[in-house]
This record gives C-alpha cells, structure tokens and sequence, in this order.
C-alpha cells in the first residue's frame, strides 16, 4: 500500500511546528512515532496535505521523575525505553506492565507513548493506564500551556480534546502518596494483537488502606473507560474479598463492549470482571504478606 | 539513481514535494531526492536496490521489512525515507563482511532456520538487534525478541536455534544445536 | 447496527410531526450532515463527513423519505451513499414514530446502519464505535433542538449539535432554514384542553 | 577399493544444509518484486467494497488525467479482448474484470498501470465506480434458502446457488449398518473458510516483445507449465511464444497455484502497452481474493458396536465455494478427495453426499498445505472419532487401535475405494503415546480436576492420500498428472537436473541433488538443480499436494537410472568387458569377478563425451517422465496435551509430540523442517486463524490485524518421532511429508480442548477455538458454531 501525496517538514524547534499548524489548520497531522499514522496513510484512511514529523525536536525524549516526584513522559520518549526502564520498574507497576503488552518489539521502537495517548484508540493500552493512574496531559500551543487531566482528554473514538494548533508535549503521572500498587492485564488473541480487554488497576495504599484507586478499562467501549466509581468503591478499605467483589463487579458493569469476532459482549464483560479480581487479589494477598 | 540522468515527470497537476535526503546505509553514505510519501522499504528496495529487504504485509505486521535503523529494528514499510535523512540504516545486505558470513547467517543454514527465505532478512536483523543488547539470551529472550516478525514455513523452533547457534558463535564457544529449541514460556 | 432512541418533549404530537416535515432540518442532527439539494418528490441530495483524528471519510448520497404515515405519525428515511475515494457503502434507515404521552410526545427514533467496504474491512470495530457515537448524537441533537425550540430559544446548532468527537459542521442554509422551522411551530406552546 | 560413503557425498538419508540457503541468508534471493525491467510499469487493482452489488457505472476519466497513468483496464476493454472472463480449474468461469456484477467484496473492477506503483493507486482512488447494492450471501444456508437472490445470474441454466449434488460410497449398505448399529454418534461442524497466507503475495510481471511476438511472464507460480498451458488457453497466443519464469517463490501452501485475475490484467497491459507491466498484489488483495481455503460444513455419522467397532460412516458435507466455482484440483471428484475420510480405520461400509454453493464470497478454494479437501477429510474423521468414544466411554487410544487397518492387511481397499499400499499405524500410535507418557497425564488430568484445573489430550492419527496423479484418475484441464526429470552429466562429471516442480522452500535445490547422489553416486555438491523456467525445465505439473516427492522426485530416481544404464554400457567398453560382467557399486562399476578393476561413474561421463564405442549416441543426459502407479499414503500420529483456564477460556498448550511414517527419507533435516511448519499452521488453524464474513458481506480477515498467525512467542515447541515404512511403489521408498502435520495437527489439538471440557457435555466447538468461544461452551454448556455471520448484539 502506498499513500496520498503529502508535504513534510521536520523542525526543530516547537516554535516551528506552530507555525507550520497555524498555517495548515487540520490539514497538517503531528507525527511522532508514526506506528499509528502511516497505516492509516499507508490504507488512505488519513492523507493530511502536511506530516509534520517532530522527531528532530530536542529534548522531548525523556522519562524522568520531577522535583514533586511526578513521572513526566515526553512526546518523544518511546514504548521501547519505557520498556527497558528501571525507574517504572520501580516506582510504576502498571505501567511497567503495560509497556511491553504494547504491538511488537520493532513497533515498540518507533511509537511513543504521548502519541498514542493523543490517538485515543478505544483498543489503546496507554489511555487506559493513564487514567487509572490519574495522569494529564500537557499541551503547548497559541493559547500556551495547559494541562488537560487524562479522564479529559480523550473524548470519543479517536477523539482528542487538543485544540486546534496545539502539540501534547507530554504526558504526566502524579507523584504517589502512599504506596504505589497495580497492574495491567490484557486479553489478547496473539500476542502484538489489539487489546480484546485490557485492564488497568492503579493503588496507592498505606496502613493497609486503600487511599488513592484508579481503573480504567480497554477496547470495552466506544472510547477507553474509566472504571471510577469502581475505583472509589476501593477507597479508605482495606483489600477484602469483598471489596474486590465490589469493585470488579462495579468494573464490569462500567464496560460497554460490543460484540464481535473478538467475542461477545457477555463476554467481555466477565472478562472485565475476571482481570480486576486478579489485579486486585495479588494486590490483597502482597498487603496481607506485608502486614 | 544515476546523477547523470535523471528524467522527471512532466509536472502538469501541481509540484511533487521533493526532498533531498543523504542516509548512511550499510556504512555508505545514499544522498537522494525523494517524495515524503516514499517509505523507507521502498526506497532501499526500488531505490538503492537493496532488494533483501522485503515487504510482505500493509499492516505494520510481519516485520519482512525489518531493519536496523540507528541499530534499532524498525519496520521499514512503516518509516518514511525522509525520516531516514542523516542517519544510518543496516539491511541483510550489511551483515556479512566481504570475507566471511555474519554467525546468525551461519546459523540459520546451520540450524535450518529458513525455508521459503523470505522473513529470513527480517528475521536475522531483529535477532541481531537482540544478540547486541544481550549476548547470551534465553529461548524465552529470542522468542519474545522475534515476535514481530511473522515466518510462515519453519514454525519458529529452527528459528530459535539458529539464534541461539549464534549466541553460542558470537561469544566463541563452539556452537552445537541448542537441543532445548522447544516450546515458549 | 441498529440503535434506539426513545425521548419525550413537551410539544402536541402534530406539532413535533411538523418539525420532522423538515428533512434538511432532521438531517443536521445527524453530526457532519448537508443537504446539498432538494430532488423533489421527498428525495434529497447529501453528505456526511466522519472524521476520527487522522481519519476523514466523506459519504456522498441520497436521502429518501420511503414512508410518511400521517395517521400513525410515523416517517421513515432511507439514506445511502458512497465514500468519495471508493473506501465504501453506507446504507442507514431512519424511522421515527410519535406517540402521544403525559408530557406531550414521545419520539421513537430507530435508526439501521449498514457500513460495506474498505471502511468496516479494516475498520476492527472502530467504524462501528465511530458511527454508534454518531448515532447517539443523532437523537440527542435533535432532542435537544426540539426542547429548546419551545422555550423560544433560536437554536443555535454548531453548539448544541457539536458532538463528543468535533465532527465538522458546514451547512449554513439548513441553520436558517431550521430556525424558521422551529419559530413557526414551536412558539407559543398552549396545552390543549382536554 | 571400498565403496562410496553415501551419507559423505550427500546421498539418501544424508542431513545435508541447504543450497538455496547460501543466496537467502545474504538476501540475495531472487524474488518476483525483485526483478527489475527497463521500461518496467507498474498496475495496481481497484477492488470491490461491496460483496454483491449492481455495477452502474464507472468513470475512469479522471484517473487517465493523472501524470504518469499510462492505461485504465475496465471489464468493458477487457471484454473487447474477449478476456472479462475467464474459465476456472474447476470448469466453471471467472470475472476477470467485473462488467455486469460484482460477486464478492475485494472483487477486481478495474487496473491503473503508471509510471510507479504509487502514481497507480493515486489512479485507482480517482476511479469513480457506481453501485447498486444487492443483498449478500455469506453461507451455504443463506444460499439454498427460498428468497435466496441468484449470485451467477451470468450463467444461463443457473436457476439457484447450488454448484453440484454430489456422492459416493455405499447408500444401502451404510444404512443397514446404521440399522444394525448398537450406538450411532453424531457430530456437526464447520471447518472455518482460512487461506495459506504465504508471506510474500502474489505477483507478475509480463514483458510481451512485439519485435519477437514473445510474451515473457515472470510470476509467482507453484506450477509454470500448467500456466503456460492456461495463458495459451486464456490469452489465445500460441504455446512456444509464451515463457513463464517462476523465480524464488516467499512460500506458496496452494496459495499460487491457481490462475488469478491480476495475472491476466497485467499480462494483458503489456501486449497494450507493448511496455513490462509489474503487478505487486497487496496484502488485503492476497487475503480476500485469492485462493482461500475449507469452509466446508459437516454433518457426520459413525454406527458403532458396543464393543467399540465402526460398522459404518454417514458423511454430509457443505462446501461454500464464493462467487466463482475455481477449486484449484485436479481429481475427477466433485469435492476433492474428501472420500479418504476414514482410511486408516478398517470400515466396511461408507457413504458420503456433498453439496457445493455459491456465496459472495472470494472464490477459488486451494488445497492449502494439503490434497484437496483432505485437511477437512482429516479433521472431521479425527473429530468424529472422538466425539464417538467418548459416546462409547471408551479410551481415545484404545479405540483407535481397535478399529486401525492392520499391518497384515496391506493392500487395503478403503470403503470409498481408495487403496493403501503400506503402514504401521498402531506402531505409530504407541510411538507417541509412550512418548506424551498417556498414562502418566490421566493421572495429572485427574488431579488438576481436584483442583479445579482442566487440563486435556487430543489425538490425531490419520494417513493421506499424497502425491497426485496417476494419470487415470487425475489430471488438470485434461492434462494427466505426471512429473519429469531432466538430467545432463557433464563431461567432468558434474551434473544439471531440471525438473518439472517447483520448489518455495521444500528445498528441491537441496534433495533432488541427493537423489541423483544415491542413484549415480555423484556427490550432490557436483549437481546443480533447475525449476520454474518452461523454455528450459520439463513439462511438469508444478509443486503441491506433497506430490514433489512421490512424482517429480521419482521422475528424478528414474532419469538417473537410465544415466547409470548407459554408463554401464560405457563402463563396459572402458573395462574390456561384456556388460553382463560388469557391477554397480555407489559412484563405480566393476569386473565382477577382479573387484579392483572398475571404473568411476566420471570417468564414464567423461567416455561418453570422448571415447564411446562404435555406434554409441554421444553424451550421457536424459530425461524421464513418471507417471506414478498410484498415490503415496504416509500415517501420522499427533498428540497434544493443553490447559483451559476455566475463567477466561484461553488454553495453553503443554506438549505436542508428532510421530511420521512418510515411508524413506531423503533429508531429516528438510522432513523435521516441513513436519513443524505443518504442525505450526495447525496450532494456528485450531488457535486464531480464520476468515469470517459479517452479514454485509464484509470480510473479516481481510489484512494481518485480524487474520492472525502465530508468532514465535505462542507457538509451542515440537517433540518429533519417526516410523519408517517404505512405499512399495516408489522408486526410493518415499511418501508425500510436506502437508501432514498440516492435515493431521488440527484435530489433535481441537480435540486436546474438548478433552479438557469433556465434563461439560460440550460435542464441539468450531475452530478456531477462541477464548471467547470455550468460555460461552463452558458457561452456557453448549456447542459453539463459528459459521458466519459474525455474531452481533442485535
């Protein structure tokens, strides 16, 4: 498959971007990674009249904890890295669970997190983490800075609530107070395949409560969902069989799958139920060990 | 690709962006004019002729075009040449030295890794991409390794071996068939 | 796909029967929809424009009213048009049936979308997501214009109908004709005595 | 002087590397796409978006606008040409280019050739194509029903979407046997619609040469003569002015057999264009047009004594042919060789009918690593025979072995006819259970069960029919399925093979060289091997149906006797000896009774050219062409062990243990490599594999997103075990291998879930066997049909 003829341009400065935005409106598409957007260029689903590659940006690759302990992700800091990373290792076990679930190692090379983000594939792994971990975006453009919370900024299938000439820049998960627990489970047909379901489960504990919850549900919905009342249900408890009965029911009943050759939505739905009773059960067991 | 001729298309409906781009490729600098839309698998393939590099799927699925780009594997039906511009890629064709074959080469003749031969390239760039960040993998390492590159003939337990056969080589132990070629995980 | 779609508005049947007299004022509650040309005879000319990110298709075609039960205060829709670049076939039946109720009329909304090509080929169910947010609008909008209209209000549609996803609008002759539409039969509003 | 060490010089049995290899590592293969002509274009296709639909019009003006669109091909020009359609292997037509309908969702409507492959697909997108849609047809019950609307409404004396009515066997008898059955099992299923999805697609480039009124074809082809064949037919030019070149080929499964519309198109554009016109088909082309694979539906019987004896087999099968009836087999049989359901079972009595359909779906179903149906034959025997012991309560092996045909019963007449020359089968059997330790896993299965684990073993054990033709039964448009061989001794001894197959990457290059090795005793290193190219190999009848071995490898074993006859002659004259007097030793005659004075098979060569005697024809080639006595039957036995997870319905495979008796082997290693290739696309077709269709019409499946193969993570590692058996008839000894585990694989491990769920009650559920689908079976305690439409909500 061969795509639409298109211009490119690759600056090296974000100022340059922005111009180039201002002048082009949404005829000009920002590429990061690319993995996402030259498929669909590739299938003539997307020809934009200009590709505006912003890979020769510095300084827009990293990962890294701030001053206030939040990770800042950059526009340009790769699935691969995010990987590979000893700090998620650490410090995010959601996040290090999902990184290396994302397509396949040669994709995980290329594409960046911050894009896939501003993709807003309903099968995307990375929105759901994010919200589960109560992330933001943060977006550059004419009107300057802003954040935008994660629960914000997807707003449909492929849906993103950037304005008009703005760049996401990067993406940030807030400092933890308590103590950092979750994970992500994904039922895929093949490994490297879009999520059937994928779930996230972000917690943050302390004296053996629950204080901070966060779950968001994939590829269940016209757009990734965000479990929160099953979240809240978690809060100010310890991990009980209970409480994750709650909770995953809660999740299952948050999902809105539909049913197709990946399978029904029944099924979806229980599969919904099945991955937070897991996260949530070794979670339980690791706090009552730690007790 | 010849300087000395060079025929353009009568430019009736508009311009062709044209964009010069200079890609270091198998240690030798590549300096041409290309459309943006021009994907990198092409531009080794009908460009530079670098026909090893093959393209087998749309999708961004099969990883046939697999090469290292900045010694990183990357799908190269899925990179634009103009992304290529100032840095260096390795295709099939840069494995071997004049004199003698690369080892993951050797081990898949060796260890009947191919069949049909056509993921072979992309087979052995990812796997080489792997062999570099990690010397002495595990099956376990070489499988997940490979695991966006699809091959259709061999059913993968070969492939394995031949990586492993070239582990063995590349850190000059004596190189016998990795009898455990067995299941995943 | 089929979706349903039950609202009330506190509007006399006959009344809402008249805004659905409309077609180019129904249309534009669908997000992404012109009506470029009246054929006569209840045909009429379109195109919806989906876009999803990068994604943008654009459905050229014919509306058509199959059915206008005066009595049962039921109409219904055909539509179908082809993606511009041949990346597929959209096929959508609209029916929408009125019944009086304790609040004034209850509006039943079916719609019946059948997508071919290219565009549900490849679509692994994004097309479905796309086009059931779509639909959802559909009525929504057209809810929301209904009730707003009796309480006087001009309808101001790029606000009101600007779905979850920022489809683009481009219709400024269907926005007049709608606000004509709606001062004619929806202002002032008495109950009928009974 | 001692003999020829035969595994030294490459000979029978040796585990020789790869020639071909040395060209593929260093990606210097020779791919259709890599081949470059001066003044090459290129012809991208406009496909169909719908499934069946009215073609009102097409505007093609402003794709001819485009700079750098040299030709527009529509149906209509094509019919000027008389080529909008073309007939089928099966003996019914296909649109070439659409002109009054189109019938399947991919279906080619028109062609751009440009300048670049991008310019073209700029052009196909500014072709404007106006349709009238019609409702589609996605299964075979859709297409029999009352108010079903007529797909080939081209067709006069086509009243309805039945293709044929078709049966075999015994009606009568196989109903008494029912009447006198104790117990009767009965089984439905469908072998999903799945497509050999080699990875390279299909591809040609056509170079017609008005100065020499040749037309040069360089294509992905299994079978080169029988295109040419089908290009002379086709394209009305005459025979010796056409050349088809099959260079390497990125694999073929039965996928590049047939003859496909692009081919035509740009075989077409350049006699237009007088210009080479290359067509490079994309993958979603590949995966809804071209040659796809089963979707055949069954509903099976098996009467059954008490005891565990078969006494007899009811067969119903529903093949959904697509748009097109363009089967690519050469039997005489309605639905190929479906009737060797059964073989390796003695059962006195069969019956088997089979119906066949139009659908809108893509025509031209291939035997995909297989014989013709005998993957569906295969899988719905294994399936049966389950299902009907567990009916029985009885053990899975147990009943196997009883109802086996026994080594003393060789030949064998199976029920539908076939006859079987040689086996082992329960030999195989206790192979591989010794081997997957049978006894030991019941007892793990039943201790997982106490803890609420579901593990399960499935067994498949079958034989095929492998190796096509002989010539009686067995042809091709008319043309009788042989093979041939061309052999040239050179004067030093070194030696050029041609034959009439194709090899794309079963290694040919590799083992013909070791068959002339171990017939003449030059070491194979010294033989070089040619295929693919009809101006030099040949006639043959291409690469597929395992049929290499059995027939062009025979063809090889054959020619190269007649090379050592010969030689014996000039061994003779060399010795001063009569012939009678003169032996054969690998590699050397000798005086029979002075041992040590004997000559090379070189030094013979090298007399052919240069001292031959008086009267002799010079030089030491020849050919052979092998019509073999009848088909090869090769037995397998698969075992595979799986866990379910009860919660999610995913299942892992624990073991898979492979026992073959493909009769002698030529090279382990190349045998080992086809056996594990097969055993892959198994594990494949039971686990993700499959096209599916929703009720639009739209193909599901149609690019590698949702078409899924294994990759190296999921697919299991293979425990490999051998039985030799040589086939009697066969030169060497050799059976057909490349397909079995492929035939074979599949039921062993739809049976190793159903195990697993045997306390559900569950009989089936159809492959692929998703998650999803075990979970609803587990849930709801019910079959799971995997038919087309994809399920929705409404």
């Amino acid at each position: 498959m061969y795509p639409s003829r298109f211009r490119y341009e690759a600056p090296h400065s974000l100022e340059e971007a922005f111009a180039l935005l201002r002048e082009y409106g949404d005829e000009a598409k920002v590429m990061a990674g690319g993995q996402s957007l030259l498929p669909l260029m590739k299938l003539r689903f997307a020809a934009p009249q200009l590709v505006i590659d912003i890979n020769n940006i510095p300084d827009l690759g990293y990962h890294r904890t701030d001053g206030s302990q939040n990770l800042r992700v950059g526009a340009l800091c790769r699935h691969a890295e995010l990987e590979r990373s000893t700090l998620l290792q650490e410090t995010q076990p959601t996040m290090s669970a999902a990184a290396p679930l994302i397509a396949d190692p040669m994709v995980r090379n290329r594409g960046t997190l911050v894009g896939s983000l501003c993709h807003a594939d309903p099968q995307g792994d990375w929105a759901s983490v994010v919200t589960a971990l109560g992330g933001h975006v943060v977006a550059l453009g004419p009107e300057g800075r802003r954040t935008v919370p994660m629960t914000e900024f997807v707003s449909g299938p492929f849906q993103n609530t950037l304005h008009l000439g703005e760049i996401a820049i990067e993406a940030v998960v807030p400092a933890a107070k308590g103590e950092r627990k979750g994970g992500y489970l994904k039922l895929e047909r093949r490994v490297g395949d879009f999520a059937t379901v994928g779930v996230a489960v972000a917690l943050e504990t302390s004296g053996g409560l629950v204080t901070t919850a966060g779950i968001a549900l994939t590829g269940v919905g016209s757009a990734t969902i965000n479990a929160a009342d099953a979240a809240k249900s978690l809060v100010g408890r310890p991990l009980t069989d209970d409480s994750i009965e709650q909770a995953a029911s809660l999740a299952s009943e948050a999902a809105q799958p539909r049913s197709d050759h990946r399978g029904s939505a029944a099924f979806k739905r229980r599969i919904v139920y099945i991955f937070v009773k897991r996260l949530l059960d070794r979670e339980g067991a690791e706090t009552e060990r730690a007790a | 690709m010849s300087s000395l001729f060079q025929e353009q298309r009568d430019p009736v409906g508009g311009a062709v962006p044209i964009r010069r781009v200079s890609v270091t490729v198998n240690g030798e600098r590549r300096v041409a004019d290309v459309e943006p839309r021009l994907l990198l698998a092409h531009f080794l393939r009908q460009g530079l002729r670098l026909t090893g590099t093959h393209t087998g799927c749309d999708t961004t699925n099969c990883g046939a075009c697999t090469v290292l780009l900045d010694g990183k594997p990357v799908k190269s039906c899925t990179v634009l040449a103009v992304q290529a511009d100032g840095r260096a890629v390795t295709t099939v064709e840069g494995l071997a030295s004049a004199s003698e074959l690369h080892p993951l080469q050797e081990g898949f003749k060796d260890e009947h890794g191919l069949q049909c031969g056509f993921c072979t390239p992309g087979m052995m760039l990812a796997a080489k991409a792997l062999l570099d960040e990690n010397p002495n993998p595990s099956e376990e390492d070489v499988r997940w390794a490979l695991s966006g590159n699809l091959c259709r003939c061999t059913g993968y337990q070969n492939i394995v071996k031949s990586v492993l056969w070239a582990a063995q080589k590349l850190q000059g132990l004596s190189p016998q068939a990795a009898e455990n070629g067995g299941s995943a995980t | 796909m089929l979706i349903k779609n039950d609202f009330e508005v506190s509007q006399p049947v006959e009344k809402v029967w008249q805004f659905f007299d409309n077609i180019p004022a129904v249309a534009s509650c669908l997000p992404g929809t012109e009506i470029t040309k009246e054929l006569g005879d209840d045909k009429y000319e379109g195109k919806v424009v989906v876009r999803m990110g990068p994604v943008k298709l654009q459905f050229d075609g014919i509306a058509t009213i199959t059915e206008r039960d005066e009595a049962a205060k039921r109409i219904v829709v055909q539509a179908s048009g082809a993606e511009t670049k041949g990346k597929g076939q959209a096929e959508m039946r609209v029916a929408a049936t009125l019944a009086r109720s304790p609040a004034g009329t209850k509006v039943a909304v079916t719609q019946d979308l059948q997508l071919s090509g290219a565009a549900a080929q490849y679509g692994r169910g994004m097309i479905a997501d796309v086009s059931s947010v779509l639909m959802g609008e559909f009525s929504a909008t057209m809810q929301d214009r209904i009730t707003r209209a009796e309480r006087g209000e001009t309808v101001d549609t790029t606000s009101s109908a600007s779905p979850a996803g920022g489809f683009r609008f481009a219709r400024k002759a269907v926005l007049l004709a709608l606000s004509r539409v709606f001062r004619r039969f929806f202002l002032p509003y008495q109950p009928n005595p009974t | 002087m001692t003999a020829l060490d035969e595994i030294k010089i490459g000979g029978l049995g040796a585990s020789r590397k790869r020639v071909e290899d040395n060209r593929f590592i260093r990606g210097k293969g020779n791919y259709t796409d890599d081949i470059v002509l001066p003044g090459m274009l290129h012809m991208e296709i406009l496909r169909s978006p719908l499934a069946h639909a009215r073609i009102k019009s097409i505007d093609t003006s402003k794709a001819w606008d485009i700079p750098g669109v040299h030709l527009v091909l529509t149906g209509e020009m094509m019919a000027t040409r008389n080529l909008a359609w073309m007939p089928t292997l099966s003996y019914d037509t296909q649109a070439v280019l659409a002109t009054d309908k189109v019938r399947f969702q991919g279906q080619e409507v028109a062609c751009v050739i440009a300048d670049d492959p991008y310019v073209a697909r700029d052009g196909c997108e500014a072709i404007h194509v106006e349709y009238e849609p019609l409702p589609a047809i996605v299964n075979p019950t859709q297409a029999v029903a009352p108010d079903a609307p007529i797909i080939r409404d081209d067709k006069t004396n086509q009243a309805d979407n039945v293709i044929y009515d078709w049966e075999v066997g015994d009606k009568e008898g196989t109903d008494r046997a029912f009447a006198e059955a104790d117990v009767i099992s009965k089984l439905q299923l469908h072998y999903p619609r799945s497509h050999p999805s080699p990875i390279e697609c299909c591809a040609s480039i056509a170079d017609f040469n008005r100065a020499t009124s040749k037309l040069t074809v360089y294509m992905t082809t299994q079978a080169p003569h029988i295109i040419r064949a089908a290009v002379a037919m086709v394209a009305e030019l005459p025979e010796h002015m056409i050349r088809i070149v099959s260079p390497d080929i990125g694999g073929g499964f039965g996928n590049k057999v047939p003859v496909y519309p692009g081919y035509v198109c740009s075989i077409l554009a350049s006699i237009l264009l007088e210009r080479p016109v290359k067509w490079i088909e994309d993958k979603t082309g590949n995966l809804i047009s071209t040659g796809f694979a089963r979707d055949v539906y069954l509903t099976g019987e098996l009467a059954l004594r008490k005891d565990g004896k078969v006494l007899g087999v009811r067969m119903h099968t529903d093949a959904d042919h697509g748009a097109f009836f363009s089967d690519a087999q050469p039997s005489k049989f309605k639905i190929g060789l479906m009737h060797s359901t059964f073989a390796c079972y003695d059962i006195p009595v069969a019956h088997l009918t089979a119906r066949g359909t139009y659908t809108n779906k893509a025509p031209g179903g291939v035997a995909y690593r297989c014989s013709f149906r005998v993957t569906e034959a295969m899988f719905f025997q294994e399936r049966m025979m389950q299902a009907a012991a567990n009916d029985l309560g009885m053990d899975q092996a147990a009943f196997r072995r009883m109802n086996f045909v026994r080594d003393d019963q060789f030949p064998h007449r199976t029920p539908f006819g076939f006859l079987l020359d040689s086996g082992q089968y329960a030999k195989c059997l206790d192979v591989g259970l010794e081997a997957v330790g049978y006894q030991d896993f019941q007892r793990q299965k039943e201790e997982a069960k106490a803890r609420g684990r579901l593990l399960g073993i499935g067994i498949s054990t079958m034989t095929e029919p492998l190796g096509a033709g002989n010539s009686r039964e067995y042809d091709i448009l008319g043309i009788k399925m042989f093979d041939s061989a061309e052999l040239r001794v050179h004067m030093t001894g070194k030696a050029l093979l041609r034959t009439g197959a194709k090899t794309q990457g079963q290694g040919h290059e590799t083992t013909w060289a070791q068959i002339v090795a171990h017939e003449l005793g030059i070491p194979a290193e010294d033989v070089t091997v040619e295929e693919g190219d009809t101006d030099t190999a040949p006639f043959g009848m291409g690469t597929y149906a395992s049929r290499s071995t059995p027939v062009a490898g025979a063809a090889v074993a054959m020619v190269s006797r007649k090379i050592r006859a010969k030689a014996r002659k000039l061994a003779a004259h060399l010795l001063e000896v009569s012939e009678e007097d003169v032996e054969w030793e690998l590699g050397r005659f000798y005086v029979r009774s002075a041992p040590d004075r004997g000559v090379s098979i070189q030094e013979c060569a090298m007399a052919a050219y240069s001292n031959m005697p008086d009267g002799m024809e010079p030089g030491l080639e020849g050919n052979a062409y092998y019509d073999p006595p009848n088909l090869t039957w090769p037995f397998a036995c698969y075992i595979v062990t799986v866990e379910v997870d009860p919660e999610t319905g995913v299942w892992d495979v624990l073991n898979v243990v492979a026992v073959d008796d493909c009769g002698v082997r030529i090279n382990p290693m190349i045998v080992e490599g086809q056996i594990m290739g097969g055993l892959t696309e198994a594990y494949a077709m039971s686990n993700m594999q499959f096209i599916t269709f929703d009720a639009e019409g739209n193909c599901v499946g149609s690019n590698y997103m949702d078409y899924l193969l294994p990759t190296a993570w999921e697919t299991p590692g293979y425990e490999l075990h051998e039985v030799v058996t040589p086939c009697p008839h066969h030169p060497i000894g050799a059976k057909g291998v490349g397909e079995c585990a492929a035939v074979g694989g599949p039921a062993a491990f739809v049976n190793a879930v159903m195990d697993a769920l045997r306390d559900t009650g569950v009989r089936n559920i159809d492959m692929p066997v998703l998650p999803d689908r075990v979970w609803e079976a587990i849930q709801f305690g019910r079959d799971v049909s995997g038919a087309p439409p994809v399920k929705t909500d409404e």
